[in-house]
């Protein structure tokens, strides 16, 4: 019985969360306010949490295992946070800066090849002959599109954007303005799923509860109640 | 000691190194000339109907912090405020820069500053009405930003920086109170809403090198210089590529997959 | 006469142009509502990344190995939870793949366990530690990545909950990158779709399935153009991927909302341009 | 001194981990292997000691707030201290992915961050609503695949339209993937430049706070 009262609540707290957060849409209120430190209160508990477990996952076991060496980074660790320090926030950066470095290694190393070569290689093989003529039109609009985005970019010769050559710079907007328009609809379509995720918990989980269908209005009403401006409301009076 | 299928790439890195540092230097000696951005040419002209209007200018850099990844954006949204800065300060607009990151404070306190006292109009400049600091918590930001839209009613909103979920909130606001918008952001999937709603967009690398530009600063401008070349090379590689492909030859591509 | 009707007209357009938002916003939760009460039963078309994808796996000789990257932040679970939930359930009912996960978000190891509690692996005789794995949230993102591909047993000698990897047989023979015949992530993080690219793909070439959410798409797109990516699918795509697997659930119930609230979307563009033109042509003309 | 000790020889660490991780990757130089792997384990774990900058900043933020009465603030500001710690001490004495941690988050914040990013899903319609305006060819353009993406996002309407489909796959692999792929080169090449000019020290945003005598600089 009592896991099953664990997951009730559980519920009926999601739940109550989830129409708080909405209300937002509709105007500024107590329970959103709530709501929304609750939010920020329990991501930065999370993410301490996890900080915590992956410092003592793969840190502090192979430490007790005899890697030694992890006790430099440790000490690099604590060190991140002299930058709360007014004076020694300076430390901070000698394990920022391995951090910093591993970083730009890393995504440079491969940045060169998956996003530059890699997109030359497949923009050079697409066929423009020896294909059916619409395979030929869309891979040439292709090419056409990507070269003159590129060509769209080049902030520091301005001659090539000059005089007729400005048509180039036209049709890149086109495409980059069609790209748009695509994930614009994308984005309301996860977004869309986002709502109805939501929603189908309320209505599948939350209302088929004893007592929700009664407590669904009162939750409601208080929260249209907190919606209206202090000074407008009969009660409490503001101070 | 060469990996096969890396070759072409540390190569291509190598070339970028000399090329981006090169034009560095040569930036410090002659500043590279720039193309029109025809966001920031709309800017005085959205500056002085604000004045006609006797309605205040708007600015927002959005979110993200000085030390963060998205660092190069926000400074970049800095350079255009000083540049908004001096057409307020020539026109005589009021403007209002909403700040999320207290630290920015201080930086865009002594941007602006600057900005008025090169118009000779330092008097006018009022920081305690145009620096407003509004929250650092996303969403509520976001919400005091539509506040302060529903009661000042700018004529003009321009924003750039990294922008994120409350993009679409913003420039929706701004629309339905009538102002005329400028807004840049390198933050791809933020790009969409801006393009739909705002009359002016400067999409993506286009707000660092507006920065650049009005920052004048050397550096930046030539890192700019430096990928403009790179550009170009990625164009001279494409295009025959795709022409000696339709000719029959697939060498170029076979170079640049060793 | 003409006259009146065109002012009554022009505030018909300018009410229109201007319905507040709690109007706008009351039609779309009703959109919502109404086709959750009364289930229509759409259909749901199957697009070739899809089929694609779930072609991937069926090919998958036995004894392959899959890394799983159990990427996802609570946000995005309504859209990539149900995707996972069938991926899993096409694995396990195919058998003999191992799978390990890891998670690149901080909510990965909590949403596995809720998706596992859906799949139900015992139901196909998968056992934890033999067929699967999670070995939890690794922070650094591209680096975990990276550190992940040189040496996994190096950057971690612990399951998610702690326990030694040596005391599973699922970990036998699984050193670094080169043991894993496919890649799958699920991921609400642009910078984790593309950092997957970079730290595994680009290096070590293990094919890589993609799942992201749908605004997430385009961006990604041009890396399956270069075939950096098998496939890559979005998460509102989940029923197709629970119709091709056979087990309906939350992605193929949510077709009748998608459809009715996009519908309701589509007069929304319409109406308000028509107010707009209407207005535009009243006011011009 | 002051300045080496506190600007270059971070920004030379910088220099020399960069160099190191790339070696590594291009020409596979025996021993660098190792120290790569190494580095790279103690890049995760240092990444794991800045989950903790969240929680620190707020309670920075917070008890200034509480200190100070903050009207209509500081009881939200107890509230959101309360609720680090709670998550905190559950999170460590019971384990990260122990039952009672795993009641805690999906009763508080799974439901909240899956609530308040689709709530941006409102904000959208009504964007929609009064903004999907053709205009001008640029913004023609936008709304016509804009709409033919959302009516192809429509399960039952796709099924019963087919072309749909096909137009909304050509947009998606012809314009929308060419011009992503401009974008990407053109970012790709922003952010190897970014990573050059952090390397040689240009780019110090990720030095934090400066000292007075870099101020002065």
């Amino acid at each position: 019985m009592a896991a099953d009262l664990a997951t009730v609540m559980q519920i009926w707290f999601a739940a109550l969360f989830t129409v708080w957060i909405y209300s937002i849409a509709f105007r500024d209120n107590v329970f959103f306010k709530f709501a929304e430190h609750t939010f920020v209160g329990a991501a930065a508990g999370h993410s301490l949490v996890y900080g915590i477990d992956n410092v003592k996952r793969y840190g502090w076991t192979p430490f007790t295992q005899g890697a030694s060496l992890y006790a430099v980074v440790f000490l690099l660790g604590v060190l991140l946070y002299t930058r709360y320090h007014k004076s020694y926030f300076w430390i901070s950066r000698y394990p920022l800066s391995i951090m910093v470095g591993l970083g730009i290694g890393l995504s440079m190393r491969a940045t060169v090849k998956a996003e530059f070569i890699d997109q030359i290689i497949s923009t050079a093989g697409l066929k423009v002959l020896g294909v059916d003529a619409w395979t030929g039109f869309s891979n040439l609009l292709f090419i056409a599109i990507v070269l003159a985005v590129v060509y769209y970019f080049v902030f520091t010769f301005p001659g090539i954007h000059g005089g007729r050559l400005g048509v180039i710079s036209k049709f890149a907007r086109y495409g980059m303005m069609a790209a748009f328009g695509y994930s614009f609809a994308n984005t309301v379509l996860s977004r869309f799923n986002m709502i109805f995720g939501r929603l189908d918990f309320l209505m599948t989980e939350w209302l088929p509860l004893p007592g929700a269908m009664i407590a669904m209005p009162i939750v409601l009403i208080l929260m249209v109640y907190a919606m209206i401006p202090a000074e407008n409301r009969p009660w409490p009076k503001p101070t | 000691m060469l990996v096969e299928g890396r070759m072409f790439a540390l190569g291509m890195l190598i070339a970028l190194w000399v090329l981006i540092i090169g034009s560095m230097e040569m930036s410090k000696r002659k500043l590279p000339t720039f193309r029109k951005l025809s966001g920031l040419e709309a800017l005085p002209e959205m500056v002085g109907r604000a004045v006609e209007m006797r309605r205040p200018v708007h600015f927002t850099t959005g979110l993200g912090e000085l030390t963060g990844t998205v660092a190069p954006q926000l400074v970049a949204g800095l350079a255009v405020l000083g540049y908004v800065s001096e057409l307020s300060a020539k026109y005589g607009a009021r403007l209002i820069y909403s700040v999320y990151q207290s630290q920015v404070m201080p930086l865009a306190e002594q941007i602006m500053r600057e900005a008025y006292i090169k118009e000779g109009k330092i008097e006018q400049f009022d920081p305690e009405y145009q620096i407003r600091y509004l929250s650092g918590e996303q969403f509520a930001y976001a919400s005091a930003v539509q506040g302060l839209a529903e009661r000042e009613r700018p004529a003009a909103n321009i924003m750039i920086g990294p922008f994120y979920a409350e993009s679409m909130l913003f420039a929706e606001t701004f629309y339905r109170i009538g102002s005329i918008q400028l807004a840049g952001t390198a933050r791809g999937y933020q790009i969409p809403f801006f393009a739909v709603v705002c009359d002016y967009l400067l999409i993506a690398e286009e707000i660092y090198a507006a920065g650049a530009y009005l920052s004048k600063d050397p550096v930046q401008i030539g890192s700019i210089r430096g990928q403009d070349v790179g550009k170009m090379i990625a164009l001279v590689l494409m295009f025959v590529g795709v022409l000696a492909l339709a000719l029959g030859s697939s060498d170029l591509i076979n170079l640049l997959k060793r | 006469m003409i006259m009146k009707e065109q002012v009554k007209e022009k505030t018909i357009l300018e009410k229109l142009e201007d319905v507040p938002r709690e109007v706008l916003y009351g039609l779309l939760l009703l959109a919502f509502i109404i086709p959750m009460l009364n289930p229509i039963g759409f259909p749901v078309p199957t697009s070739d990344a899809v089929k694609k994808w779930y072609s991937t796996i069926d090919a998958l000789p036995k004894g392959s190995v899959i890394m799983v990257d159990f990427g996802y932040s609570g946000g995005g679970e309504p859209e990539l939870g149900p995707m996972a939930v069938a991926v899993y359930h096409h694995i396990f009912r195919k058998g003999g793949l191992k799978v390990i996960a890891m998670s690149t978000s901080i909510d990965g190891p909590l949403l596995w366990d809720k998706a596992m509690a859906e799949v139900k692996p015992e139901q196909y005789g998968a056992k934890y530690g033999v067929d699967y794995l999670h070995i939890g949230y690794i922070a650094g993102g591209e680096t975990a990545m990276a550190a992940v591909g040189k040496d996994l047993r190096a950057t971690t000698s612990t399951d998610y909950k702690g326990s030694s990897l040596d005391q599973y047989t699922v970990m036998k023979g699984i050193k670094d990158a080169a043991s894993f015949n496919l890649l799958i992530v699920y991921t609400t993080g642009g910078d984790q779709s593309e950092g997957w690219v970079r730290q595994w793909y680009t290096p070590y070439r293990i094919p890589y399935l993609c799942a992201v959410l749908a605004m997430m798409v385009p961006t990604m797109l041009p890396y399956q153009k270069a075939g950096q990516i098998v496939s890559l699918v979005s998460g509102a795509q989940s029923g197709e991927m629970e119709f091709l697997v056979k087990v309906p659930a939350r992605g193929i119930k949510s077709a009748d909302v998608i459809t009715v609230t996009h519908l309701l979307v589509i007069a929304f563009v319409v109406l308000g341009n028509i107010a707009y033109f209407g207005k535009k042509a009243k006011g011009g003309g | 001194m002051s300045l080496i000790i506190r600007r270059q020889i971070p920004i030379v660490i910088v220099f020399v981990t960069a160099v190191l991780v790339m070696t590594d990757y291009f020409l596979k130089i025996p021993g660098t292997g190792p120290v790569v792997r190494d580095l790279q384990n103690w890049g995760v774990i240092l990444t794991a000691f800045t989950l903790g900058y969240g929680a620190v900043n707020l309670f920075y933020l917070h008890t200034r707030h509480i200190s100070r009465r903050t009207p209509g603030q500081w009881p939200f500001s107890i509230w959101l201290l309360l609720m680090i710690v709670v998550f905190t001490v559950v999170g460590v004495t019971y384990g990260a992915t122990s039952k009672q941690y795993s009641w805690m988050y999906n009763s508080s914040y799974f439901a909240l961050s899956a609530t308040v990013y689709s709530s941006l899903g409102f904000y959208m319609t009504s964007g929609v609503y009064r903004t999907l305006r053709p205009k001008s060819v640029e913004s023609t353009l936008l709304v016509i695949t804009g709409v033919i993406a959302l009516m192809r996002n429509a399960p039952a309407l796709a099924v019963s339209a087919p072309i749909l489909i096909s137009m909304d796959s050509w947009i998606s692999s012809i314009p929308t993937t060419s011009a992503q792929r401009g974008i990407m080169i053109g970012a790709a090449l922003g952010a190897i430049a970014l990573g050059i000019r952090t390397m040689i020290g240009k780019e110090t945003g990720f030095l934090g706070r400066l000292t007075e005598a870099e101020k002065g600089a």
